[in-house]
Formats: structure tokens, C-alpha cells, sequence
């Protein structure tokens, strides 16, 4: 490869051999990509003409008001086709995929987002694709795994290891070195090998662009502050960097705190001090892993925060003191929620909503003059079975109680107890 | 932590990469294709693991890989995986795998490599890990995820220690790549048959010479080939193309499935002429 | 009121007398808010910075390759907030709650998407909010209803008549008429008395509008065939208001077939012959009665087209051979949103997906310079209920089962036979 | 379909609408608040209506609201909305409510107006609806979801037939609405005394005066109060402010919750002075 693809001590490419041509004609085509002007505007026309970009920044007059302090700005990425942020970085490798000649994109999904994103891609693009999805995740995720189904993707339950992302991650590049020659690897977040956390990165740079430009916009001014929530860490890298080069906006990224501090509590590999560099799936950052560097068992109410690494440019944001980082614990989103859709109509993903609480903590000491920004990564609608959970509501289970009911009546050959990992 | 051993080599002792060299050299003299198999430590836990090396140097086995489990072992296949997984469910460390080496290097006369991923040894500072090999008696390393060109803190302390950096030469790396790769390798090199993982069937065909010729071509090391040797036939197959025929899953999976004993058989049946 | 509100001889309003200061006022308001350009802008507004406007067009070309004949564009009002082209009719609406110093929204809703709207707009504007919803529809659709109650809309379920929509809209309509004073029945489709009908389509004409424009921007011409589905009506002639004027744009209207002709089995008011000419709800129209008078069941594996009346302006456009309705039967609409979703990725609505059917019959036998236009009014996505019931997907069954097994066991007291109307 | 009848009139017999003025006019000169009872045909089937009508009779109801089930009574509250729902799940027909006006007009001398809405009308033909109406004695019709603007047709073929159009006055109705609407009217107007629908609760109370007066204001003809009547204190509170009283959702209530039986003594119970 012609780059290292390391932030400071973060990052690089710790790969298998036998990927070795496979990036380098990744990093060619991501490079050429780059340069080439056309590309952009290939990738702009077509999110706004299959999803609709640029998604719009929404000013939430009712939490401001509620809060009293600073006025709070919402970048909808919610509004994006298949509902999250994820479509950017697909479509992008989609066409990157394309420019490649190869015919067949395979994926990890821990949410299912990226999976439902990756199988919509292949879909438009006519390639053949494959999602790997930890067994857990996808009896949990049931609605997703529906879809992409129904997309004619192949839908491969992982029951290895903790049978969460970072399995499904393993797995997913045990496919690849088998079939590299016509097969791409779409990483859905700015994590694994160079050139994936600086490409993933460069895709969803398209929300801080837009963001930059429309807070000029509407409000003549740059927000004191952008929130956004950390998984892999490219929703957040995407609007970041649309304000790395302006000293006076603070950028403050939000970790799942779980259940709180402890290792096995939570996914806050910056914000808490539970992680250690370390150097796994391809790439050196801070791991949620024991003196031995293995990897640990993380928690989190949004399956799509709940990993054990974070993008390596973020891990070096932090170390310079570049980005802010802190976590938001399960009951706290849930509650930010929550108080989302009743003040705003808006249905933040339970990812996003970690962004909302670190918000709302800090607007009410801001002042009414102060703007701060907020990425609405997703929208909810799609986890209704996690939120209704998280929310325990009695008429949703009564609901599901009676619908099983209805399909075992109508077909007794399905089995009660059983277990659904495809 | 670990007893004896002093950290500079006296420079009239032969390194142990060198070692490592004039024991595949002599043994090679004895014997067309040598044999190197692969455990994973612990699995399914050290005892066992101590009967299975034990019962492999006497069938015959001419040096092993000894990997220490890891979590994420994104280069292995599913029978290796599951050895790493149970291994850690049950408790295995890096500190008893490295005790483990020490016994089995002191009590047997073959040379044994590390085969693991790069965050065990970075969870232990490279170096820190790299001279406690050279106490326990290690004479090499194969790390998967360590290209050289991530390897430069990892090849220096193997080169202050006089161990042997095992690289693994692939069907598609370009004659270039399998020079550099030659260049930072000592001891022997790892060709890997096929893309894929560890674990699954390989057909072994003239299809390989081409390959094989190239991975010649680029070092005088002894190859070793491995992914998928796992019957006589394919011993038979590699006789004078190869050096080395490396069987790693198979073994695991004759152990799962008929037991520690059955491992012995096995081996003899490969190494039977 | 100023006007009647009729188009030729349908339309009207039926009003009980009470109300009729309140269609005055509400008359009042709409005429005066279309006279004023700023209202339009400030709707405008709202739209591109709440919900996604203006929505894109996506030119489908997988589908226009397998069908080998005209070129298809699709109108993705599906990226709407809330997933629809409710939110339009609801947004205006809101605005013209606003206007009238109202605080409290009613409306009735059959699938739910426009309940989901309504409480949307209710939360982002600070209304009250109460949903009439038949009780049937509660229990098919609980994830809208969900998502209402999280909204802060009070949801009521409706158990008289057939339970369904044409109930919810009876009992809204008593709730206004006890609570018209600081209440706005924001009805949910292009019917009801003047000035619904008008109204709603003027709020929707954006739809058409802005499909106007793209299709000259971006294909240079104006489609040969605009096709839309039809229950109420209000996204039909949201897209094709914008084609009016255009003589050489053809309008089809595809209503819902259901099991095919004959009364009881379809909600096709314009395109099968079981309906005639009524006055329910209202207003005069084409309504699927008996020989007295009394209104039919319908059906519709689509909650949203299945309904026994249709706009009037639609029944003018139908008796002037201005448009051409067409329907579409359970079956055909299942198979083309699965086709649809496999080729583009796309996931039209059970709803929308009757257009999709229509559009996938004639387009084979026209030329490849011709091109048709669907409207894709909604997602499919909030259904997942219907959808999976309507595929019969065995793996969705199993997980349900499982869910409810889990339910099950957390909690002993709930019922595991009962009725969940709420 | 029905029997005799001449479509038009003989100039010298008094219209029913006359006839209905006559009948008010007369009966008030007796009593001070006249009694107006409602009930949906056809439920819970036609012979209880039967009967219902014939206790009223002899209870001394003067007048009686014979209302067509339709399947969307949209002014209608929950009880009269379930009876309709009911009278038409029982098959009941608008063919069957002619033949049972045609019968308790005959056999009972009280007048009898149809209530109903439109779409009842339209569906069998707005002028044939009218003239056989007329043609079974009924002497006029309340339409609660047709106000006169949309009403041309209904209120010419009305006036052919020589019956009376009731409309309905509302608290919120201007002082010109109030007009316009006694204008289109004959036989009485129907004051409902609040917003809603009907069976619901009302707090009677001196509030309805002002209202009440503008009503009076507005029209030489009868005022008839509806909505929520139920008691002989409602009785005594309406006497002497209109003309008619309207019991309409309770009497159903009293059936449904104590039989047919007990309408009797609930009808007796409110004329009581
Ligand atoms: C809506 C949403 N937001 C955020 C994330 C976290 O990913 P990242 O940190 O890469 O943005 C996910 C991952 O699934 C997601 O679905
Ligand atoms: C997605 C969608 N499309 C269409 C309709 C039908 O309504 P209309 O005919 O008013 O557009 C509905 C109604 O719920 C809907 O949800």
C-alpha cells in the first residue's frame, strides 16, 4: 500500500497475507476515487437522487425551550433511505465496488443498520451479498433480518466467540480471504484495516460538509459544540469533519455507557478508562480488553454502539485533545428518547440518542446565544422490539403475545421453544 | 516471572533461528518431507495439550506450532476457532502457555514455533514478549496478522534475540511481495495452499506447481506448506515439491472426534510410507 | 362558506349543523392561507428543514431492464418523516391549526401512518392530540400505535362498526363536533366535507410540483404515464395535480382489488363496477354501498387504500375520463413489492405498491423513449407486520413465538389469550 | 312496492306539515311541554319497535322520531349508534322502515317523523324517498347531516309533498343561520342543547336561555330540545322555556339495561308533573 494509513500511533493494517493485493487495489481505487472529481459528484448525485441528500438540519424549538440554554440544532441522517447514516458509506463502496469490476459485497451487521443498508446496496447495484450478523444479534433483530432477506441477501447467523459484531467481523474476513478475487468487503464503520477507517471516514465526510454549510446557512454562525454518538465511530468522524479545521467548535463524542463503569458494563473504550491500546481485526486503537489483549465482553442497550474497538482517527482525535469524549448510560438514552419524540416527533435511533443526552446535559449551561449540533445518526422505528423493550410497555408484549398465539393456532407444526438462528 | 536464563546471547551460541535451520537441514537429510503440526495451548486444556505433543514427537513429528489462543483469530478457520475459544473459556493465559513452552522445549528434542496474533504480543510489550520466548526455548514465531510492514518493532526484537520470524508466502502474493516477505523471514517460510482459512478441504493438484515454483524461486529457506494437509495422499502429494507439510486442524478435529489416543495413529498413518 | 366545495357533482359538505362555524372558520383559514405566499413558503420550509422535501425522483433501472420497455422513475415520497406523504397534508395542517389559535388535533387513522403523522406534527407544534383508530387496526397495527402513545397522543380505539377506518372517522367527527373550539379534525385524506378535499390536495400538490420540475430537469421531458395509488386519494392527486394542465401526461389511479371483483372482496370504488354514488362521511362520492344506501365491508391486504369512499375530486377526474383507475388484487401487490425491493432496494408500501403493479403492466408494451412516473407514497418498513404475514414468512412466525415465549416468562400475569384493544 | 296513494295533493286536504303545525298547536293548548320520543327502527327488531311505539302512544307521547338505521350515523352517539348497528346487522331495511311507518302511522294518532340521513335518502332517489314518505303517512323528516345549502332538492321534493323539513338549531349557530334555517324549516325545529352527540349528559341550567331566546327570535314554529333530556327534572327545568322536549338515546338506555317493559313506566315517570 502507498499509505499506512496510521493517525499518529492509530490505525495501519494488520492483515492476513493473503489480503495483501486485495488492499492494495482497495487503497488504488479509494485513492482514485478521491482524486477524481467525477467520483464525488457520482457519489452526491446519487444520494440525492436514491436517498435525499443533503438531509436537512431541524431546529428543536421545543427542547431548546425545555432546556433553556443553548439552541439545539439536529442533523437528520434519520431521514436517509434505509434510516441511518449507514446508506452513505454503502453507496459510496458501492461504487467504489463497482469501479473494482467485482460483482459480490459481503458485510458484518451488529444492529442490523448496516446489513439492511449493505443488502439495499447490492439490491441497486445488482451484486450478489452475504451478511454476517452475530447469532444473538440476529434473534434479536429479527425485523432486519427480514429485510434483508427480502433484498435477496444471504443472511449468515455467527456463533462463534460472543456471536455479537466483532464476530460477525471475523467472520466476514475469514469470507473475504476465501473470495477476494471477486468479492468486496463493505466494513460499515471507520474501524478494521487502512484504507477502511480513513474511506468509511471520507464517505460519511458528506454530513459535516452538508452540516457546515447549512448551519452558515440557517443559523450565520458555526455551533460551540457537535454531539454525536460513538460505535465504530463514523457517524460521528462524518459530521466531525465537516469542523476540524475550526478551533472554536468543540466536537464531543458520545460512548455507550451501559450499565456504567467496569469492563463488561458498557462499550466507553475513550470515555471510561476501562480500555487499552491494542491491535485486533486489522487496526491498532483502544480495546475493551483484559491484560492479555483479549477482547472482553462489552454492553449496550444500541446494539450498534455495543463494540469493542473505535475508529482510529477518533482514538487520536482523543489523544490530542481534538474531540471530547464521554458516555451516556443505557437508562439516560432511553429517557433522552424518550423526551425526543414527545417534544420534537422526532424518533432518534437508541445510537443516536447517547448524542442527545450528552446534549442535554450541556445545553442548560450555554448560553441562548450558544448553538450546538446535534447528528441524528438513525431513526428507531426499525428497533421498535429493543425500544419496547427498553421501554417495557405491556400493550407491546400483550401485541406479540396474541400475534404468536395467532400463528401457532393457524400452523402447530411451528415449534414453541425453539430456537431461530437461521 | 520465569526462572534462569540470561537476556544477550553468548555470540558462540548458535541463535536459535539457526538452530532452527541446522535442525530442518539435518532432518531433512533423513527424510524427504518433514512434518510440523499445530495445537492450540490449553485446548481443551494443558494437560491434554502436554499428551499431545508428547505422543506427537514420538510418532515422529519433526517440529510443532504451539498457538496461544486469542479471542479474534480472524485468520483461522472454524475448528482452530473454537479450540481458541474454549481454550480462554477455560481459563488459558499467555503466562501458562509461555510455562507451558518451557517445559515441552526443555523436555523435547524438536524445535517449537508461537504461532499467534499480534495483540498477544503487544498486550505484553513486543520485545518483553519476545525475549521470554527466547527463555522459554521458543526458535520462531508466525504471527498472521503481522505483515512486516507492521512488524518492525516485532522484527528487531526477534533479530536481538536470534528468533526465527516465520512469514507466510499465499498463492496471490506477487514474486516482489515474496521476496520482501523471504527477506524479513528466518527459519522457514509458511505457504499457505489455497485463500481461505485454516480447516477446509484443500484439492491438491499440479495446479500448486507454478505457485511452489515461485515461492523457490524467492528464498532458500525450507517451505512449509499447510491449510487443508490432512491424509497420507496428500503427504504423498507434496513429497519433493515441499519441504515441510504442515497438518494443523486435522489434528484437532481427530481429537474431538475420537479422543487424545486416536492423535497417535493419526500421525503415524501421515508420516507412514 | 364561501364556496360549495363541489367538482361537477361530487364533493359538497354533509356537515351536522353544529359545525358549521367551524367549517366557516376553516374555510376562512385555507382561503386566506392559499392567498398568502408566505404561508406556502413557511410550508415549504418546514417541510425541507422537518422532513426531507423536496423528496428525490430515483430512476429505477433494474426494473426498467427486466421490463424491457418504458423507463421508470419513482417519486420517493417514502423519505418523508414518518415514512410517508402524510407528513405533508399534516405539516400544512398544523400550520393552519396554528393560525386558528387551535391547540388540540383529532384524527382518524386506518393503517396508521397518518396517525403517526398527526401525533408527530401534535409533538413538534405543542398540540394535544387524540387518535381515532378502529379497534381492528389497533390490534394489526400496534407498532404505529407504539409510536403515537410515545408522541404523547392519546389513541383510541374505535369498536364500532366494522372497527375500521370509515369508524374512526365517525367517531372523530363526534369528537369535534363536542370540541370544536379549540380543536382541528385534521382529516387524513382527500375527502370528507369542503374543504377537506381542496385543502388536503393543495398541501399535497407539492408532491406534483416538485415531480414537475425534476422529471424536465432531470429527464427533460414530462412522463408519458404519472401512476399513484388511491385510497383516499390524497397522494394520488398530490402527484398528479402537478400533471393537470399537461394534456399529454396520462393519470392513472390504481385503487385497491383485493381478492378480485365482487362486493366485499375489494376497496376499488372507480375501477370495479360495486360502487355507486353515495353521500356518507360527509361528502358525495362513488362509495361501496348497498342498494339502501348502507355502507360495505372492503378489503385490502393494504390498510391504508381500504376504504369505502374516494375523494371527490378524484371521482370528477374519473367522470371526466381526465384520469384512468385501475386496480390492483392482493396477490399482484405482494409480488410487485417484493420484485421492487429486490431490484431497486426499494420498499414501497403495500399501499404504493399497487401503483408499482399497474406500472409493471403497461410498461412492457410501451417504447424505451417513453416514461412513466410512480408515486412510491410510502415505506413499508413500519408494517413489517403485514408485510411478513402477507409473504407468510415462517422465520418471522418462529421469532414472534420466541419474543412471546420470552414475554412469557418474564411475567406470568399477562394474559396469553386476551384481546389487546385498548 | 307500497300500497294506494295519489302523488299529488288534493288543494283542499291540509299538507301533512299543516297537519303537524295543527297537531302541535292543539296539543299544546293542553299541556305545557310536549314530549317527543325517538327510536331506530328495526332493533333490536321490528316488533319490539312495535310495541315500544305503541306504550309511547298510550303513555302519552305526543310525537315520535322514527329514526332509519344508516351504517355511519356520524351525529349519533355511542347508544344510538350501536342500535343502528345493530337493526341493520338484524337485516333491517329502509323498505321495511316504509312499511312500518306506513303501519304506525295508520294505526296510531300521533305524528310521525322520519329521522335519518341522507345517504338513506339518496340511495332510493331523493324525490321517490320524499313521496313515499309522504304516501305512508309520515309528516316530516330531520336529516342532521344535510344543512339547506345542500338540501335543494330534498326540501323542493319536501315541499311537493307538502312535509315538513325539521332542521336543527345549535348553540353556536349565528342569529342569521338561526333564520335561515327557520326559514327552510316547517312543522318545528330541533334546538340541541349543547355541542356533541346525542346521549350524552347535559347540565340544564339558566346558561340555555340566551340561547334558547335567540332560538325563539328566529322562528313562529315550535321549538323541539334535544340532546341529553332524561328526567322528569329535565322535564321541569325545559317546561315553559321551548315546546317539545326530545327523550331520544336514554329511552333505548331503558330498554336495553331493563326491557321493553320498563319504557312505559320511564315514559309515565317524565310526563309526571
Ligand atoms: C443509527 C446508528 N447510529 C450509530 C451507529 C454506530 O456506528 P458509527 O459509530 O460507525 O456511526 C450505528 C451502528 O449500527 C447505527 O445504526
Ligand atoms: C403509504 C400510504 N399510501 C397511500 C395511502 C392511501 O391514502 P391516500 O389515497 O390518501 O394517499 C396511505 C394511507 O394510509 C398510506 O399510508
Amino acid at each position: 500500500m502507498q499509505h499506512s494509513g496510521y493517525f499518529n500511533q492509530f490505525g495501519g493494517a494488520f492483515i492476513p497475507e493473503i489480503l495483501v493485493p486485495t488492499f492494495n487495489q482497495l487503497e488504488a481505487a479509494y485513492l482514485q476515487a478521491k482524486d477524481d472529481p467525477q467520483f464525488w459528484q457520482d457519489y452526491e448525485t446519487l444520494m440525492s437522487t436514491y436517498s435525499c441528500r443533503a438531509t436537512p438540519i431541524t431546529f428543536a424549538q421545543n427542547l431548546t425551550e425545555h432546556f433553556g440554554g443553548a439552541q439545539i440544532y439536529i442533523k437528520r441522517e434519520d431521514l436517509n433511505h434505509t434510516g441511518a447514516h449507514k446508506a452513505n458509506n454503502v453507496m459510496g463502496q458501492g461504487l467504489i465496488t463497482r469501479r473494482m469490476g467485482k460483482r459480490r459485497v459481503i458485510a458484518e451487521t451488529g444492529a442490523g443498520q448496516h446489513g439492511v443498508a449493505t443488502a439495499t446496496m447490492a439490491a441497486k447495484f445488482g451484486f450478489d451479498c452475504t451478511i454476517y450478523m452475530g447469532a444473538v444479534d440476529v434473534a434479536r433483530q429479527r425485523p432486519n433480518v427480514f429485510w434483508m432477506e427480502q433484498m435477496g441477501a444471504e443472511v449468515i447467523a455467527v456463533e462463534d466467540g460472543s456471536a455479537t459484531l466483532k464476530d460477525a467481523i471475523n467472520e466476514a474476513f475469514r469470507d473475504w480471504v476465501t473470495n477476494m478475487d471477486d468479492t468486496h468487503y463493505v466494513l460499515g464503520t471507520a474501524c478494521g484495516p487502512y484504507p477502511f477507517p480513513e474511506m468509511v471516514c471520507w464517505l460519511q465526510s458528506i454530513i459535516g460538509k452538508e452540516a457546515r454549510q447549512q448551519m452558515l446557512e440557517r443559523v450565520g454562525k458555526l455551533p460551540e459544540r457537535v454531539y454525536a454518538c460513538v460505535g465504530g465511530g463514523s457517524n460521528a468522524m462524518g459530521i466531525f469533519s465537516g469542523f476540524l479545521d475550526d478551533k472554536e467548535v468543540e466536537l464531543v463524542g458520545v460512548e455507550a455507557g451501559g450499565r456504567g463503569r467496569g469492563m463488561g458494563h458498557h462499550a466507553a473504550r475513550l470515555a471510561y478508562d476501562d480500555a487499552k491500546i491494542g491491535v485486533a481485526q486489522g487496526y491498532k486503537t483502544y480495546f475493551l480488553q483484559n491484560g492479555d489483549g483479549q477482547m472482553q465482553d462489552t454492553h449496550s442497550v444500541s446494539a450498534g454502539l455495543d463494540y469493542v474497538g473505535v475508529s482510529p482517527i477518533l482514538a487520536d482525535l482523543h489523544e490530542r485533545g481534538a474531540a471530547r469524549f464521554e458516555a451516556a448510560t443505557d437508562d439516560e438514552v432511553v429517557e433522552a428518547m424518550r423526551l425526543t419524540v414527545r417534544k420534537e416527533g422526532l424518533i432518534p435511533a437508541l445510537e443516536s440518542s447517547h448524542a442527545f443526552v450528552q446534549a442535554f446535559k450541556e445545553a442548560p449551561s450555554m448560553a441562548s446565544t450558544d448553538v450546538i449540533l446535534i447528528n441524528q445518526s438513525g431513526r428507531a422505528d426499525k428497533d421498535i422490539f429493543t425500544v419496547a423493550d427498553a421501554i417495557d410497555d405491556p400493550k407491546w408484549k400483550q401485541f406479540i403475545i396474541n400475534k404468536a398465539e395467532e400463528y401457532r393456532r393457524a400452523d402447530n407444526s411451528i415449534d414453541n421453544t425453539g430456537d431461530d438462528h437461521a | 516471572m520465569l526462572t534462569t536464563a540470561s537476556t544477550t546471547l553468548e555470540t558462540t551460541m548458535p541463535s536459535p533461528a539457526e538452530q532452527l535451520r541446522e535442525t530442518l537441514r539435518a532432518r531433512r537429510e533423513q527424510k524427504e518431507l518433514l512434518l510440523m503440526t499445530h495445537i492450540v495451548l490449553g485446548y481443551p486444556n494443558f494437560d491434554d495439550s502436554l499428551c499431545v505433543v508428547e505422543s506427537m514427537v514420538k510418532d515422529g513429528v519433526d517440529l510443532m506450532e504451539l498457538q496461544i489462543p486469542f479471542s479474534e483469530p480472524m485468520a483461522d478457520g472454524p475448528v482452530i476457532l473454537r479450540a481458541n475459544a474454549q481454550a480462554l473459556a477455560a481459563g488459558a493465559t499467555t503466562e501458562q502457555c509461555m510455562r507451558f513452552a518451557e517445559r515441552v522445549s526443555a523436555e523435547f528434542d524438536i524445535p517449537f514455533l508461537f504461532m499467534t496474533y499480534y495483540n498477544i504480543l503487544f498486550a505484553t510489550g513486543v520485545e518483553q514478549f519476545v525475549r521470554t520466548m527466547a527463555e522459554v526455548g521458543i526458535q520462531g514465531a508466525i504471527i498472521p496478522d503481522l505483515p512486516p510492514e507492521e512488524g518492525g518493532e516485532y522484527l528487531s526484537a526477534m533479530k536481538t534475540q536470534g528468533l526465527a520470524p516465520v512469514h507466510i508466502f499465499t498463492p496471490s502474493s506477487s514474486p516482489e511481495r515474496l521476496r520482501e516477505l523471504a527477506q524479513h523471514s528466518d527459519g522457514l517460510v509458511y505457504c499457505v495452499a489455497r485463500k481461505g482459512v485454516t480447516g477446509k478441504d484443500t484439492a491438491f493438484s499440479s495446479d500448486l506447481d507454478a505457485y511452489l515454483a515461485r515461492c523457490r524461486e524467492s528464498t532458500d529457506l525450507p517451505l512449509a506448506l499447510g491449510f487443508g494437509v490432512k491424509s497420507k495422499e496428500d503427504m504423498d502429494f507434496l513429497r519433493g515439491r515441499v519441504d515441510i507439510a504442515v497438518v494443523g486442524s486435522e489434528t484437532i478435529r481427530v481429537m474431538e472426534q475420537r479422543g487424545v489416543g486416536a492423535v497417535s495413529a493419526f500421525i503415524e498413518g501421515l508420516n507412514a510410507r
